[in-house]
């Protein structure tokens, strides 16, 4: 590992799974209203958080990402009834046992926001940034041959 | 010319070789667990009678990186990562696995010369490790090997209370000689040489009360259709589950696959074991063309006891270390596979 | 290989402003796999369009990427315009460089950077895309309403308006339901046989409707569109077909102990019988529970005075199918059981009723006459209790209590007090309430005569016991506001017992692969946007089977439903939506996990035959998606270990290929 | 120490393991309590006073002393409410507020005498019997 | 009780209720067992054994097995009756094709920890008293039996058998085992020891597949690891991410569907204790979502396929360690 004095330079790489009907239009509504949030996180677009395997999250990690948060509607509101509910148990699971092999809990995020709101987007990647930046730079799932160099 | 050494002074003799070249020696990590590491002072080398993997990786490592495609935009560049080894020594190889260096280097230094084995192989001084203990999984006799008087650029003994250090070839007499051997209080005389005589009429007795003792392949050379036809196959291969852990542990399989990373900015080539109980094992767009477990399994045992053998004069690509006798999940391993092949041959010459 | 196009927009300045779109269309061109990018004001205009199009004829494009604003505002509008010169919809992916990115960061160089990332990702998708079409079914121009009930019949007339045929499905011998029942409905006191019985006529002689009364749905396949239903027709050993209602058979039957469900059995029926007078269809049915005839082989009265010689006592069960292309559920409710409320004291005392018992007994066609006499010694009550939320609000359920509100108790209660004062004036009215609950229209003032006009004594408290003694009923009872305990001697107490959904509503759902709620309420598609709408697909709600409501409130949602239904009915033809599920059947193991997690039971199973590599063939369990059910959701191919699902449009591979490129 | 403990309403709640804020205040019972007459404050303000902290004036009341402890309202609490465990828990707060705390059940014999009241052995033999 | 097995499996194939009977064999040690299909009473006679070295689960072998023409009799220790009834759940079986037969089992025995504890050149085994006696070349060796069973044996949580058709031998109950405390312990270190620990055991991998092969709830047609279209196809465990994601992975998809049986640790050649994993995710779907034993009944819904509207965790219930 040779990369130890670029953590000035360094910016969190953030990868946010939103679900097509609430949280991607909260982001959306975010911009619509110009609220600023850091550009490190970048958004997918997945029809349902239910949709998210654990392989993308573990992907994610592999290609140098920071943390992973993954955004969908409200349980209760999912489009499609049951989805949200499916990855609140398949993800409570999944960062309880990424956890448990030391991968910091702080890595990995499940919120809830509906299309209405866009402010919470906002303080809830405002607030993932500024944990992560905190954490510093994740290495122990980060595979070294997708460094750039 | 054997010189014996206290053994309260192995560490000592490690550190000297250590300062020499790179030094590789089998360490216990846990109760289960041992393998082998680079020395480093205060490392105590283990005296179990196997690691559990093979020294093959030494040379043939698991994941060998081949090439480099740095790609940036449209344009890709080329990068060749082999770079020439530095000298090392491998401290502590067993007999077995020191005959497995023989296996492969019939497979991997025959034209054409496999550069990256090559490269690892010729800077790799290898100073082997008499058996004292062998136990009943050992069947490396079976295949002519001397458990108590390894092969090897050097080798040696150890007792209770004395190592006895013996070089052999150019290399390894060349290595003990740089050594300060007279800081470590060692002698080199007579005892020395009837001491190990000893040892090894000591462990020779042992074998012959071993269960494989009396293990001895055919030589199936002239029946390979024979053999290749047997309806042996399907009875032992229905039980395989086709996992590949003995391909993995055993010190002389050698298959392997070519594949390619994307890391996003480059691609990185890479040759990894592979093991023909896989069912993707050379998979092709047209398939496989060992299609079933039977094909399979048949391959493996086919080519330890019977294709090798044609190609190198009858040198079997089994050393009887074991390794897969104990690991094999539902023991399913070369011992019976070797036994059922004799029953078989005995029931065609009776009928 | 792949040739992308890379169309970044503006958007005026919207975009230009805060992201360097010259930059981004640059960085696409050494994107590998982009053979052509540009940049321009307006991407969504007439001449934007054109450019893509343009391109994608001149450069031979198999993808287009067009990084503007996000997918929900303009994906359509490219799709279309894609397709119009001919290539697949599907191969079209947006960046949201707009909402996403230009309008949440002020930092050009920032905003550039990022964009060229979403550019990158889309790419990488768009690379990996697949044409996709969406498959078409055709719709059988047939709806079913599952009850006949005000909401079952509501839903069918207004189908039928509109020209199509509808079946519909009764479990008992006459249409009409609940509000067959009751006497007058609140807050306008108008006569409910009145309302509901012109309207069960005008059912039974529309001629697009269907009538299976006396049956039972036994089993549904098939999907929205195209469902197979099977129709249980429950032997009723008179023939509808020759029956002419004219009763003989019911006056002569010598059977006469049956009990009579139309009054809750507070009176007894013939076993022979029709429900009611106003019966639709007006047929006799014979009840086999008590008919002599197929009981012990005697009697045969009924067939021997039918001049029409409908009676046929070797009637049997018969099972019909028919091809439906919408099915409405109508189930309704019941009232709860309230014999487990032992200390209101139901079972011990006949005098203890449920309100639907006392509508029956004030009714001019129920079994007192219309005179309200106390069924235990046809005494005229003099002092009623009236006891809501019996069941209703209960958070323990071992007694078969009900979490929710049941809606309607409080207005009914307003209006029994109401009418019983009208006849009686000289009645005490008591009614314990939690709280009164009157939303609605005229409903408060409604509630307020009662109190105001008619001084019935409406107290907050509960009532804690009822102990039948000497042909008087004693209620323990509190009055909180007063901080009393009250003994009241009542000849009479009437129940507010919860309602709950019909009994067979589970096991429909079942069939229907509908979702309920934990107290068996059908679930609707989207609490808000879609109520009459059940999530499977192709099936709708009418009335109370959605939750508690009153007549209007059914009937609102009854119309409600038949316009979804005329809507699904008027098109020839249903294009799906492409981006579904589909397995793998190679890799499937049919292990049904993900049948566990798909909330419109898409997914069903067929034992396949495959043939193997080393020629052999085996017969497999594999899953299949039906592509017109499923949604899109994508919980099965999470489920789905051996990955054999994979979700068109959002597949793994393009997901994890946006993964890698966001992440370089 | 004793005479410093001040009781608090999670305390109430902690002990008797109800939530009072779910009672729809139906009075049910109320209306089904035996020993109502005697009481100054009632099953169903019990709970109110419980949940808007008025719990120095419950501990203070000799109404807690007259419940009989006879479950009635805990059998008709539709909310699971359950206001004898409220009372019970309250009596028990008096108690650890004299300095006491709970008997176990191998001294409650010991203490046995003429005076006891009935009731009191039959919520006690109530409690430990659960 | 070999015996008692060998005489009913004999009977089994004469009566004519199973043409095969699926069992255990040895070869040239006592402990080298082999689950082995027996078609007639000289080969039952000749080769079937049942030792305190049968810990191999067969009830894989039933869903090649039972695809096949005729019944055939299995038997089964009560930890594989679980797998049984998982296999069932999946619609992996052809129950009609199988007759089960549920033996007793008081914990096995893998030579690989009486050669770890350096015991080797073993002739035989007897069992005395609470002791393995191994008669060895070195001569006799002694282990107390508590300590040479499989770790899985010693946290034992079913000696009861939950399908059979027949049952020889007395059924057992389900115990109190600690077979979490080793999870426990492990949630009880810090981020950086957990993950020391794992990168110091995963390391090891070499990605042989034994795991995978043998356990009885990965039975894919293809595992997405060997699918060069699942995009997480590999073979090799080049690095330490891939030694990781193909463990976390695996042990996701077994989520909810492994029944603890333990063989993924036993055959490990590398000696990873893979059932750490397993466990954590058993341990945490118990805690949160009731406790749930997969393969107890038949047709159970696996907890990562239901859920609640209502009661169940968020995801942010995660804290240090996990879930605790």
């Amino acid at each position: 590992m040779q990369m130890t004095n670029d953590n000035e330079t360094w910016e969190p790489k953030i990868i946010a799974f939103c679900c097509n009907w609430c949280s991607y239009s909260g982001a959306d509504l975010a911009g619509t209203n110009r609220l600023n949030y850091p550009a490190n996180v970048k958004i997918i677009r997945v029809p349902c958080s239910c949709r998210i395997n654990p392989m993308f999250i573990l992907r994610a990690f592999q290609r140098g990402a920071d943390g992973v948060i993954i955004c969908g509607c409200h349980p209760g509101d999912c489009h499609y009834m049951t989805g949200n509910y499916h990855t609140r148990r398949r993800m409570t699971l999944l960062f309880s046992m990424l956890d448990y092999l030391g991968i910091e809990k702080e890595r990995t995020r499940v919120e809830w926001v509906s299309a209405a709101e866009g402010q919470r987007f906002v303080d809830v990647m405002n607030d993932f940034v500024g944990q992560i930046t905190k954490l510093g730079r994740c290495r122990r799932l980060e595979d070294l041959r997708c460094r750039t160099n | 010319m054997i010189t014996r050494i206290s053994a309260d002074r192995l560490p000592e003799l490690l550190k000297q070789i250590s300062e020499l070249e790179k030094l590789y020696i089998p360490v216990d990590k846990s109760d289960k667990v041992s393998v082998f590491e680079e020395y480093e002072p205060g490392k105590v080398m283990s005296t179990k009678l196997n690691t559990l993997r093979s020294a093959k990786d030494f040379f043939f490592p698991q994941v060998q990186p081949m090439a480099k495609f740095r790609m940036e935009g449209k344009k890709i560049e080329v990068i060749d990562p082999r770079t020439e080894a530095e000298d090392y020594c491998i401290f502590g190889v067993r007999a077995c696995d020191v005959r497995s260096f023989d296996v492969l280097d019939r497979v991997f230094l025959a034209d054409p010369v496999d550069t990256y084995y090559e490269n690892r192989r010729k800077h790799a001084t290898v100073v082997s490790f008499a058996c004292s203990e062998p136990s009943e999984t050992c069947f490396c006799h079976s295949f002519g090997i001397d458990a108590a008087r390894p092969a090897g650029d050097a080798r040696m003994w150890m007792t209770e209370d004395t190592i006895y250090l013996e070089g052999i070839s150019g290399k390894g007499k060349a290595l003990l000689e740089k050594l300060d051997l007279a800081a470590l209080s060692a002698v080199t005389d007579e005892k020395a040489e009837r001491d190990v005589q000893e040892e090894v009429r000591r462990v020779h007795e042992i074998q012959k009360k071993m269960p494989l003792y009396s293990l001895t392949p055919a030589d199936n050379r002239e029946k390979e259709l024979e053999i290749f036809h047997s309806p042996i196959w399907k009875e032992l291969s229905d039980k395989c589950l086709g996992c590949g852990s003995c391909t993995f542990v055993c010190p002389t399989c050698q298959c392997f696959d070519i594949e390619d990373f994307d890391g996003g900015h480059g691609v990185e080539r890479y040759r990894c074991w592979d093991s023909c109980m896989y069912k993707d094992f050379t998979m092709m767009a047209a398939g496989t063309p060992r299609k079933t477990q039977l094909e399979r399994f048949r391959q493996r045992f086919m080519h330890k006891l019977v294709y090798y053998p044609i190609r190198n004069e009858g040198m079997y690509s089994c050393v009887g270390c074991g390794r897969c006798l104990r690991r094999c999940p539902i023991h399913m391993n070369i011992v019976k596979v070797m036994k059922a092949m004799e029953e078989d041959a005995q029931c065609e010459t009776k009928n | 290989m792949q040739k992308i196009g890379v169309f970044v927009c503006h958007c005026g300045t919207n975009i230009a402003a805060t992201v360097d779109v010259e930059a981004v269309a640059e960085a696409a061109r050494h994107v590998p796999g982009v053979v052509y990018a540009t940049d321009y004001t307006y991407m969504c205009s007439q001449s934007g369009q054109d450019l893509i199009q343009d391109a994608v004829k001149k450069y031979g494009l198999t993808g287009v990427v067009v990084c503007s604003c996000s997918p929900r505002m303009h994906e359509k509008t490219f799709r279309k315009a894609v397709n119009a010169v001919g290539m697949n919809p599907y191969l079209l992916e947006i960046a949201n460089i707009r909402e996403q990115c230009s309008w949440v960061h002020k930092d050009k160089e920032i905003g550039t950077q990022k964009a060229i990332a979403l550019m990158k990702a889309a790419v990488a998708k768009a690379e990996l895309d697949s044409p996709l079409t969406a498959g078409e079914t055709p719709v059988v121009k047939r709806a079913l309403v599952i009850g006949g009930g005000i909401a079952g019949m509501q839903t069918a007339l207004d189908i039928a308006d509109a020209g199509y045929d509808v079946d519909i499905v009764e479990k008992n011998p006459t249409i009409g339901g609940k509000m067959a029942q009751l006497d007058k409905t609140f807050p306008t006191l108008d006569c409910s046989s009145c309302i509901v019985t012109p309207k069960m006529v005008e059912v039974g002689q529309n001629e697009k409707i269907h009538i299976y009364s006396y049956s039972e749905v036994t089993n549904v396949s098939g999907f929205v569109g195209n469902f197979k239903v099977t129709i249980k027709r429950k032997a009723r050993y008179v023939d509808e077909t020759k029956c002419t209602g004219c009763g003989l058979c019911t006056e002569k039957c010598p059977m006469k102990k049956a009990p009579n469900e139309f009054n809750l059995g507070l009176n007894n029926r013939t076993a022979v019988y029709i429900p009611f007078a106003q019966a639709v269809p007006k047929v006799a049915t014979i009840d086999p529970n008590y008919c002599l005839m197929l009981n012990k082989g005697v009697c045969g009265l009924c067939s021997k005075v039918c001049g029409a010689g409908a009676i046929n006592y070797k009637d049997t069960d018969k099972e019909i199918e028919v091809e439906y292309g919408a099915i409405v559920a109508a189930t309704g409710y019941e009232i709860m059981d309230v014999s487990k409320y032992d200390e209101y004291a139901y079972s011990q005392s006949p005098d203890v009723v449920t309100s639907l018992e006392y509508e029956r007994l004030m009714n001019a066609a129920g079994p007192t006459g219309g005179e309200l006499l106390r069924p235990s010694d046809h005494k005229r009550p003099k002092t009623i209790v009236f006891v809501q939320c019996v069941g209703s609000r209960e958070c323990d359920s071992t007694r078969g209590g009900k979490p929710y509100c049941s809606k309607i108790c409080c207005m009914y209660t307003a209006k029994h007090a109401m009418l019983t004062k009208d006849h009686y004036p000289d009645t005490d009215i008591y009614v314990f309430y939690i709280d009164v609950r009157t939303p609605g229209k005229n409903f408060d003032e409604f509630y307020r005569r009662a109190v105001e006009q008619y001084g019935v004594h409406y107290i907050k408290g509960a009532v804690g016991k009822v102990t039948p003694e000497n042909g008087k009923l004693i209620v323990q009872a509190s009055d909180l506001l007063m901080n009393e305990q009250l003994t009241i001697n009542a000849d009479m107490v009437v129940l507010a017992a919860a309602i709950e959904p019909s009994h067979s509503a589970r096991h429909l759902a079942t069939m229907l692969t509908a979702s309920m709620d934990t107290n068996d309420w059908f679930t609707e598609a989207h609490p808000k946007l879609r109520p009459v709408e059940s999530p499977t697909a192709g099936v709708f709600l009418s009335g109370v089977c959605q939750g508690p409501k009153d007549i209007p409130e059914t009937v609102a949602q009854a119309g409600a439903a038949a316009s979804k239904v005329i809507g699904l009915l008027s098109k020839d033809k249903l294009a799906g939506n492409p981006c579904v599920a589909h397995s793998d059947e190679m890799m499937c193991t049919g292990c049904s996990q993900c049948a566990d997690v798909c909330p419109y039971g898409a997914i069903t199973y067929v034992d396949k035959e495959f043939r193997m590599r080393d020629r052999t063939t085996k017969v497999r369990r594999v899953a299949q998606v039906n592509p017109a059910v499923c949604q899109g959701c994508g919980a099965c191919t999470v489920t789905c270990p051996s990955g054999a699902m994979d979700l068109n449009g959002f597949s793994n591979s393009e997901i994890m290929a946006e993964v890698d490129a966001l992440c370089r | 120490m004793a005479s410093n403990y001040t009781v608090t309403p999670e305390e109430i709640l902690a002990i008797s393991g109800v939530n009072p804020r779910k009672c729809m205040k139906c009075g049910r019972c109320t209306a089904t309590c035996p020993a109502f007459d005697e009481m100054e404050y009632h099953p169903h303000q019990f709970v109110a006073m419980v949940e808007s902290g008025r719990i120095e004036e419950l501990m203070n009341s000799r109404s807690i002393y007259r419940c009989l402890s006879c479950m009635a309202c805990i059998e008709r609490c539709p909310r699971q409410v359950d206001p004898a465990r409220l009372i019970e828990a309250v009596r028990l707060a008096v108690e650890r507020k004299q300095g006491g705390n709970h008997l176990i059940p191998d001294q409650v014999p010991e203490r046995l005498d003429a005076d006891m009241p009935q009731q009191l052995l039959v919520s006690a033999y109530r409690k430990y019997t659960k | 009780m070999q015996d008692e097995l060998k005489k009913r499996a004999c009977e089994l194939l004469a009566d004519g209720t199973v043409n095969r009977v699926l069992g255990w064999s040895a070869g040239d040690f006592f402990y080298d067992i082999t689950p082995t299909v027996f078609e007639s009473a000289e080969d039952i006679n000749k080769n079937f054994v049942y030792n305190d070295f049968c810990g191999a689960n067969l009830s894989k072998y039933l869903i090649a097995e039972s695809q096949k023409e005729g019944k055939i009799a299995v038997f089964l220790k009560p930890c594989d009756t679980y797998s049984f009834n998982q296999l069932m759940t999946e619609h992996r079986l052809k129950r009609e094709n199988i007759y089960a037969v549920g033996i007793p089992c008081d914990g096995k025995v893998s030579a690989e920890t009486l050669h770890d504890a350096g015991i080797h050149g073993i002739l035989a085994v007897k069992k005395d008293g609470d002791d393995l006696v191994c008669d060895t070349v070195y001569g006799e060796k002694r282990m107390a039996f508590d300590v040479a069973q499989d770790e899985r044996c010693r946290s034992c949580k079913s000696r009861k058998h939950v399908v059979y058709d027949e049952l020889i031998g007395e059924e057992g109950e389900v115990l109190d085992s600690h077979r979490f405390d080793e999870v426990e312990k492990l949630e009880a270190m810090t981020p950086e020891e957990r993950f020391n620990f794992w990168q110091g055991e995963l390391s090891r991998c070499i990605r042989c597949n034994a795991c995978r092969n043998v356990c009885p709830a990965c039975n894919c047609e293809l595992c997405v690891f060997d699918n060069p279209k699942s995009g997480v196809f590999s073979k090799a465990a080049s690095n330490d991410f891939e030694d990781a994601n193909f463990h976390i992975i695996r042990a996701f998809h077994v989520a909810g569907r492994c029944t603890d049986c333990g063989e993924c640790s036993r055959v490990c050649p590398e000696h990873i204790p893979l059932h750490l994993l397993n466990r954590k995710f058993i341990k945490d779907i118990d805690t949160l979502y009731g406790d749930y034993q997969a393969g107890e009944k038949e047709g159970q819904m696996s907890p990562l396929s239901a859920f609640t509207e209502d009661r169940d965790a968020e995801p942010s219930i995660v804290q240090k360690g996990g879930i605790r």
